[in-house]
């Protein structure tokens, strides 16, 4: 017997699909899970250690041994539990963790082995010879170990990440979360319920009981269609609820393309929900109980099993059997009776206990062993130490139900032991606030109760949001109770289970505690008790209950286990989200990217930024010879750079001076209007932060410049100071950083160049020395700024339009400046100009350099008091010997290697002698070889010393002279003429 | 009870009966000469070395909870000593080279596995700064190598090489570095010291220090007043709370660093991979799940626990980097509290208090310092001396102006 | 997280940049006498307690203030938020 | 005027428009912003005679419009003024305060639709906004994919969005992918 009737499956239409190769069929509204127990496949997969045989043991999302490959080529998705995989056409799954076929598992020698893998073995062996653990131990575990394979190729689906808001949020669509879903809808609330199953319903689909006069199905499909109706109400349907974050954050992985044979857009979206309350109804977890071979295909949960013959019209076998020590099993039974199916046996260790219905019942007994090799065939009964054998194709095991409480736990609150329901329950205080626990996963297991108790937290959800909402009228429901009665496990010689998928036995907690491993962390990480894949939740609970025995003290005297988000594991891809090519983070373009790209510009990434690194011109095949040509037509011509990409703050109001006077180690309020000066900013651990330009445009406005790298940090750390620091002063302050386009025009043709686009402005070296700025306009009237400014040592500007206009504006100046030599140059010229003037960059501005190092010591005022001043005079900063060095090799065709570390000639080369190390180096078609500065031990007083560049890394040593570090005009003539 | 292959076969074959505890369970003594605060992985390896090193007697390692309840116990289990500075490199190096020899010593499987870890690089100027780097690691006596891009291809080619956002340009590589198993490192060091008669005394939490005239003479517990000669704090997570009984105040935060581990799979990735430029890093487990993590939380906490958008930040750097990994599944997330020193390099030093020893400020680097932290920890207690690789790691360094700053972020703990 | 802008509401922590313990608004007197020992002690020194905590986020993507945030460092429960001007302005009052 | 010719911020000759599904998606280059704060003591002004909004708001009239960014700090908007230099035309109209031209500082989209759902749908994807409490006069700034932006409801049917300019080929892409994968669903 494999389909029943009945079910909430649509039997019109026919989905085919294959489970290792082999073909089946289903219907729309099964899962992986239910079409093959409707095909009366019992065997899927194999344990993580021994490589048992495993069937179908759950339901849910709480499965831990039908684990099987989903799909094929890129996207399949191992690790992937039957049970929540829902059936489209075409399905393909293979099971997982094998060596052979899964009916004869190479790797099931284990098994035999098992007795030399007990709990913690791999602590005690594995040690001798100490070379043999990469080389062949591990390898052999890491082979044997893991579950699924991963197909190494790039996830091909699309992934989404959304915000919703919301005044409630419910998680679990069973009785108590329609229920409570239903209460706040009606008041008009904004309400969202969220359900990790692709129908509504929880265990109502699952039971066959009635609501008032209907089915339960009925009543589910009604108070959904009112749902659906309400525009305050949001379903999500086939959402998980995984975790519960800081002040009503929840995160929910919506599966929207899973059940579809490819997805339609995405395949998944992680929704981040802000919910001024919660109530989470996610319903209970069967527990099992551990008797010797309990492990065996067709061996699960009862209240699955019901599920499997309710929902989906499924039953394995023909002979089933009952092992309970509740009520609740036996309803199990009378439904499976019901059903028609053959029920041989319903064995419950009570004496007293009553058959429900027409059925065997061996009270007072429990299982004692079963027999079938890939696949239950029969079950061992032992009453009062006398046991009999019985058929059955599958045994129903129910020893009671664990509150899902997990997300209740999720700030760390401790679940508590409840006699009454033996079972924890959530802690009345601890949780997450705003969260209330309702239904099954409150305790509260009977449909009758459910209804009621979600109603009941809506309603006073809202009332503590200042809302009233009216109870609904709820349906009569059973209030048959289960009456737990745990039996935690059948003593006995042989191997009985708790952890299924990390083969964790009930002999394993007996050596951990004989080891001492009592504490239940111990346990866990001794035994890998509740790691794996289902995280604990068919077997935590159980481990604990059988620690207690050990130690003969109460559950809750041994411990609890708290939960940790993701309450069920969530794919990577979903998490990341988005764009993880090209679009993982911005790219921001400068205003000529366009022109450059157009002129086949290289593009470099610095930071967020695309910049032209060069320009490669026809016949040019290493990118040195472009860099070199655009070096030398600056330094003879005229060469024009975008550097917008620095960073620039409008400083206004009565104390903007005051104000950068605080900011920057040297003097600002000193400044002329019109004129510019370097700052250079330090933090206040008196190391160097940033260094740029202040350009006072009028009394009460300056703009300064920050680097490339540093925009952001330092615009926070001037809001810091203005506001925080010195709120008294009259300042303002606000990025301009995108408006404007700004450009670097270098070379002793600059002033040349600009003369024919600016407007009838006066550019000689009288009316606009170095160190000048004005606003201006050029080009027939467009709004500018220049700046007299120079990073190349050369007689340069920086000229500062509205950035629209910045890609015509590039165009402009090398079309116009094309008899002058105009050429553009990139980050890779401008690094190589500015390491041939001795101008640190980034590679010395690491947050390790102090102002000394720098040789700008002299600029930290003393007279007054800027951030980071103070701290500069503590004793290891005054002794800083290391000085920023020019460095040049002794052979001339030697290269200069930045990271390389300086060394005196002839000493030992290790940490201790080390005496500093180069910091930026290039080929300088200036000098006509390579250069490099770095910071050196006393460098200031060792010029014309040779010293050497040890890069062991690559094998080179190389003598370099240490020279000044300003290799172009040292006087700084050009740049002033 | 010496463990080895053919001790577990012969327990195997009699049924397991003759294991014996892994450590004893004793009632604290009224004194000892040396009161280890903290039994996490420093202060365990404290004890052991103090014990069999140093050859102390008396001694007791008091532990709030369980043994290894602290980060040794959530983290993710990487061993390196990739370092940059004088100050740091050193030390690093010595703790690899204990790593090393570790397991042979101690008589204990922690798995410690040299699978290498490879830095990635993205740009010239990190070039640059790798190269600084290995340099500086192999000066020091470490190993070390610079790959370019074919070079890490042919290591990693599942990596994102074509589609990049930040394309891979090369990588630094240290072959010595891997991953070891946190608990058995713990346990290897909280048996090896029960084995040479240190108390390990559990669900014992330190409440005060009983200090006169500047020397502290021992320590109020939740399980009574324990006599000291002298005590050693290694509580790291903690140490603000714990030196604040003694009357001070530290250059340290605590933040929460949250750590992710994936469901199992087959094996992926052999060694260490990290991702500078999307805040990710990640390794594969003997039992096959990924490990994985990126940044703290950013904020002070002592709560354990993170928050989601580290969770997605850590995630999408791992999708950025390597696009096969996105149907493999997020199982288990935990949230360390860790020390966050102003320059990111730890305090293994004397205070004040005469006989009050501290060893704190680990930030996110106390695992790998595991065998060498307790080793010097326990020469600082045994000899009152500073050991030669902790010469700098000293608490006044601060106002005296030679701080450490590896990552150049100076006074903020949650940049380091 | 979320941060309750005096201004703005409930705005996501996403949004903010935090600096640390609000002591870093107490900046010494860099001109008086002993103001090394004193900006040793502001730079590096904190109470980092388990429990209440007032520190500075700054609102980066929002509206550029900086906030005081007082917050439970063990429960990260937030107890009330306010502009860091505000409270720097009375500080100096 | 001058001779040289604007690019739009996504690089070309013309601003984009595009529709895709129920959203219209226009790149507003005409639009010129330019910053006001306030200064001590300079009293609240009213440039245009528009009553600058308070905390999160966003106001219109007659062309120009405007938007908190912070406190005592707006960015007004003037409606096909972008080649003008509307930064003093605003300073004349608020001679106490500091304002600063921002006309290329942003990027701006404006997004239009028949009704609000699909400004909601779009909304729930792109930021962390409460897409129904985000009415019409609201004006924010939040995070959209590594990126800050400004979000302004000007009606139920019609959202705008500012970025960086230097960003706005992603934030549009952000834009597109969002709003092609509510049209598909």
């Amino acid at each position: 017997m494999t389909r029943l009737s009945g079910g909430l499956i649509d039997r019109s239409k026919t989905l085919r699909f294959s489970f290792n190769g082999q073909g089946y069929t289903g219907h729309p509204g099964d899962t992986l899970a239910s079409a093959l127990l409707a095909n009366g496949v019992r065997l899927v997969g194999r344990s993580f250690k021994y490589h048992r045989p495993r069937g179908i043991f759950a339901a849910g999302s709480e499965e831990p041994n039908a684990l099987v490959i989903l799909r094929g080529g890129a996207r399949a998705e191992p690790n992937t539990r039957a049970t929540v995989a829902e059936l489209f056409e075409g399905l393909e799954a293979t099971s997982q963790n094998h060596v052979g076929p899964l009916g004869f598992d190479l790797l099931a020698v284990n098994d035999l082995l098992s007795p030399f893998f007990a709990a913690g073995f791999y602590y005690k062996t594995f040690m001798w010879p100490k070379v043999f653990w990469e080389k062949l131990y591990e390898p052999m575990i890491r082979r044997a170990a893991g579950l699924g394979a991963m197909s190494m190729q790039p996830d091909p689906d699309a992934y989404d990440k959304g915000f919703l808001h919301c005044d409630l949020l419910v998680i679990g669509g069973g009785a108590a979360g329609l229920a409570a879903a239903l209460t706040a809808a009606r008041s008009g609330v904004r309400v969202i319920l969220a359900d990790e199953d692709f129908r509504l319903g929880g265990r109502l689909l699952a039971e066959g009981e009635a609501l008032g006069d209907r089915p339960a199905p009925d009543w589910v499909a009604e108070a959904e269609a009112e749902l659906v109706s309400l525009p305050n109400l949001r379903i999500l349907r086939r959402t998980t609820v995984f975790g519960a974050f800081d002040h009503g954050i929840y995160g929910a992985v919506e599966r929207v393309g899973d059940h579809l044979p490819t997805p339609a857009t995405v395949r998944q979206t992680l929704w981040r929900i802000t919910a001024k309350r919660i109530i989470l109804a996610a319903g209970a977890t069967e527990r099992h109980i551990p008797f010797a071979n309990n492990d065996r295909p067709g061996i699960m949960l009862a209240g699955a099993l019901r599920a499997y013959v309710h929902r989906w019209a499924a039953c394995p076998a023909d002979k089933v059997a009952i092992f309970t020590s509740n009520d609740d099993g036996h309803r199990t039974a009378a439904d499976l009776v019901a059903k028609g199916v053959q029920v041989t046996a319903v064995i419950d260790p009570r004496r007293d206990a009553k058959a429900l219905g027409q059925y065997p019942l061996f009270a007072g007994s429990v299982v004692t062993d079963t027999k079938g090799r890939l696949g239950l065939s029969h079950v061992q009964i032992t009453r009062d130490a006398a046991p009999v054998w019985i058929k059955a194709g599958v045994l129903g095991v129910a020893g009671g139900w664990n509150p899902n409480l997990h997300l209740a736990s999720h700030h760390r609150g401790r679940p508590e032991w409840s006699e009454a329901h033996q079972a924890f329950l959530p802690a009345p205080a601890g949780g997450p606030p705003g969260l209330t626990v309702a239904g099954a996963a409150a305790g509260q297991g009977t449909t009758q109760a459910a209804l009621m108790n979600g109603a009941e937290a809506a309603r006073a959800a809202l009332a503590d949001l200042g809302i009233s909402a009216n109870l609904p009228d709820l349906p009569a429901a059973s209030d048959a109770k289960g009456n737990q009665h745990p039996l935690w496990h059948v003593p006995g010689k042989a191997r009985a289970w708790v952890d299924f998928q990390n083969d964790v036995t009930v002999k394993d907690i007996k050596l951990a505690h004989q080891e001492n491993m009592r504490p239940v962390e111990h346990l866990k990480r001794w035994t890998t008790l509740g790691m794996a894949t289902d995280q604990g939740k068919t077997a935590n609970v159980t481990a604990l209950a059988v620690m207690a025995e050990l130690t003969g003290q109460s559950i809750p005297q041994t411990g609890t286990t708290i939960f940790r988000p993701p309450y069920t594991p969530v794919s990577m891809a979903v998490l990341g989200g988005g764009d993880t090519g090209p679009h993982f983070r911005p790219r921001r373009l400068t205003p000529s990217h366009e022109w450059a790209a157009a002129q086949g510009a290289v593009f470099v990434e610095v930071g967020q930024w695309m910049r032209a690194q060069y320009f490669p011109r026809p016949g040019e095949t290493t990118w040195r010879q472009t860099v070199d040509r655009e070096v030398l037509a600056t330094r003879a011509g005229v060469g024009i750079c975008d550097v917008t990409t620095l960073g620039k703050v409008d400083v206004q109001g009565r104390d903007a001076g005051a104000f950068l006077d605080r900011l920057y180690a040297n003097p600002m309020a000193s400044l002329k209007v019109g004129m510019v000066r370097y700052g250079l900013m330090l933090r206040e651990d008196g190391h160097v932060y940033d260094d740029g330009t202040c350009a006072r445009l009028a009394e009460d406005h300056y703009v300064v410049t920050t680097t490339t790298a540093q925009a952001g940090p330092v615009y926070r750390h001037m809001e810091f100071a203005r506001q925080c620091l010195w709120p008294e002063l009259d300042v303002q302050l606000i990025s301009t950083t995108d408006a404007w386009a700004q450009f670097s025009v270098a070379g002793p043709n600059a002033r040349r160049l600009l003369e024919r686009v600016v407007d009838g402005f006066d550019l000689s070296n009288e009316a606009f020395p170095f160190m000048a700025c004005a606003p201006l306009t050029v080009c027939g009237g467009l709004r500018a700024r220049l700046f007299r400014i120079s990073f190349s040592g050369e007689l340069a500007y920086e000229l500062a339009v509205p950035a629209r206009y910045g890609n015509a504006l590039m165009a402009r100046l090398v079309q116009v400046g094309a008899d002058l030599g105009a050429t553009p140059y990139g980050t890779e010229a401008l690094g190589v100009m500015r390491i041939e003037k001795g101008h640190a960059a980034g590679n010395e501005l690491n947050g390790q350099t102090t102002a000394q190092m720098l040789g700008m010591g002299k600029m930290v005022s003393a007279k007054k008091d800027a951030i980071g001043t103070v701290m500069t005079r503590r004793e290891g900063m005054l002794a800083e010997t290391r000085a920023l060095v020019g460095l040049q090799p002794v052979d001339p065709a030697d290269p200069v290697t930045a990271g390389a570390h300086l060394f005196a000639e002839g000493v030992a080369q290790d940490t201790w002698s080390d005496q500093g190390w180069i910091t930026s180096a290039c080929f300088s078609p200036h000098v006509g070889s390579a250069i490099g500065l770095g910071f050196l031990a006393s460098g200031t007083t060792r010029l014309g010393e040779v010293i050497v560049a040890a890069n062991p890394l690559e094998g080179k040593s190389t003598r370099l002279r240490v020279v000044s570090p300003h290799f172009v005009d040292p006087e700084g003539g050009r740049l002033r003429d | 009870m010496r463990f080895s292959g053919f001790r577990v076969i012969a327990e195997a074959l009699t049924g397991h009966k003759g294991w014996k505890p892994l450590w004893r369970n004793p009632d604290p003594q009224p004194a000892y000469d040396y009161v280890i605060v903290g039994g996490g992985g420093h202060g365990l390896a404290t004890a052991y070395y103090l014990a069999k090193t140093f050859r102390q007697a008396r001694i007791a390692v008091l532990e709030k909870g369980w043994l290894g309840s602290g980060n040794i116990g959530r983290n993710t289990t990487i061993i390196r000593s990739n370092y940059l500075l004088p100050g740091n490199e050193p030390f690093y190096e010595f703790s690899m080279k204990l790593w090393e020899g570790l397991e042979q010593e101690f008589n204990f499987n922690a798995m410690v596995s040299q699978r290498g870890i490879l830095n990635l690089i993205h740009t010239d100027g990190q070039r640059d700064a790798y190269r600084r780097r290995g340099n500086a690691m192999l000066l020091a006596g470490a190993d070390a190598e610079l790959l370019n891009r074919d070079q890490v291809r042919e290591m990693a080619p599942y990596l994102n090489f074509d589609n990049a956002r930040f394309p891979i340009k090369g990588g630094l590589v240290q072959r010595r570095a891997g991953t070891a198993r946190h608990d058995g490192v713990a346990w290897g060091y909280a048996r090896g010291a029960d084995i040479h008669g240190v108390d390990l005394i559990q669900n014992c939490e330190v409440t005060g220090f009983r200090i006169e005239n500047g020397r502290v003479l021992g320590v109020e517990t939740s399980r009574g007043y324990i006599g000291a000669g002298k005590v050693g704090v290694a509580v790291a997570g903690s140490s603000s709370r714990v030196m604040a009984m003694a009357g001070m105040r530290l250059p340290i935060e605590s933040h929460v660093l949250q750590a992710f581990v994936s469901e199992g799979l087959k094996p992926l990735i052999p060694g260490v991979i990290t991702f500078g430029a999307g805040h990710f890093y990640v390794s594969q487990s003997d039992k096959g799940g990924l490990v994985f993590g990126g940044d703290i939380d950013g904020y002070n906490s002592y709560a354990q626990r993170g928050n989601l958008p580290v969770i997605e930040d850590v995630a999408e750097g791992g999708m950025a980097l390597m696009p096969m990994i996105g149907r493999a599944r997020l199982l288990r997330t935990w949230g360390g509290i860790m020390d966050m020193s102003m320059d990111g390099t730890p305090i293994i030093d004397k205070t004040p208090v005469e006989g009050l020893f501290l060893n704190a400020g680990w930030c996110y680097g106390g695992f790998k310092a595991t065998p060498a932290s307790g080793y010097a920890f326990a020469h600082l207690l045994a000899t009152g001396q500073t050991h030669d690789t902790t010469r700098f790691m000293r608490l006044d360094r601060f106002e005296r102006g030679h701080v450490i700053d590896e990552k150049g972020m100076g006074a903020q703990p949650n940049l380091h | 997280m979320l941060i309750p802008h005096p201004l703005l509401g409930p705005r996501d922590a996403q949004e903010f940049t935090y600096l640390g313990d609000a002591s870093l608004l107490n900046r010494p007197d860099g001109m008086a006498e002993g103001a090394l020992p004193a900006f040793c002690d502001y730079v590096y020194l904190r109470d980092n307690p388990a429990g209440i905590h007032r520190e500075l986020w700054f609102h980066e993507q929002g509206d550029r203030s900086w906030l005081v945030v007082t917050r439970n460092t063990l429960t990260h429960e937030i107890l009330g938020a306010e502009l860091a001007r505000d409270v720097a302005l009375r500080r100096q009052k | 005027m001058t001779d040289l010719s604007p690019l739009s911020a996504l690089g070309d000759a013309l601003p984009l428009t595009i529709a895709i599904g129920p959203l219209t998606i226009r790149e507003n280059a005409g639009m010129a912003l330019a910053s006001l704060t306030l200064r001590q003591g300079s009293g609240e002004p009213q440039p245009f005679g528009l009553h600058l909004p308070g905390p999160g708001g966003w106001k219109a009239t007659d062309g120009i419009a405007a938007f908190w960014i912070g406190p005592g700090a707006w960015m007004v908007e003037a409606e096909g003024r972008a080649e003008s230099d509307f930064a003093a035309a605003l300073k004349a109209e608020a001679r106490h305060c500091s304002v600063s031209e921002q006309t290329d500082g942003c990027v701006m989209f404006e997004i239009t639709a028949a009704d609000a759902a699909p400004i909601r749908a779009l909304l729930e994807k792109l930021v962390n906004l409460d897409a129904q409490g985000f009415a019409p006069g609201s004006a924010r700034r939040t995070g959209l994919e590594h990126m800050s932006v400004f979000v302004i409801r000007r009606a139920e049917g019609h959202l705008a969005l500012l970025a960086m300019r230097s960003a706005a080929g992603s934030v549009f892409h952000a834009i597109e992918t969002a709003a092609r994968r509510l049209t598909a669903a």
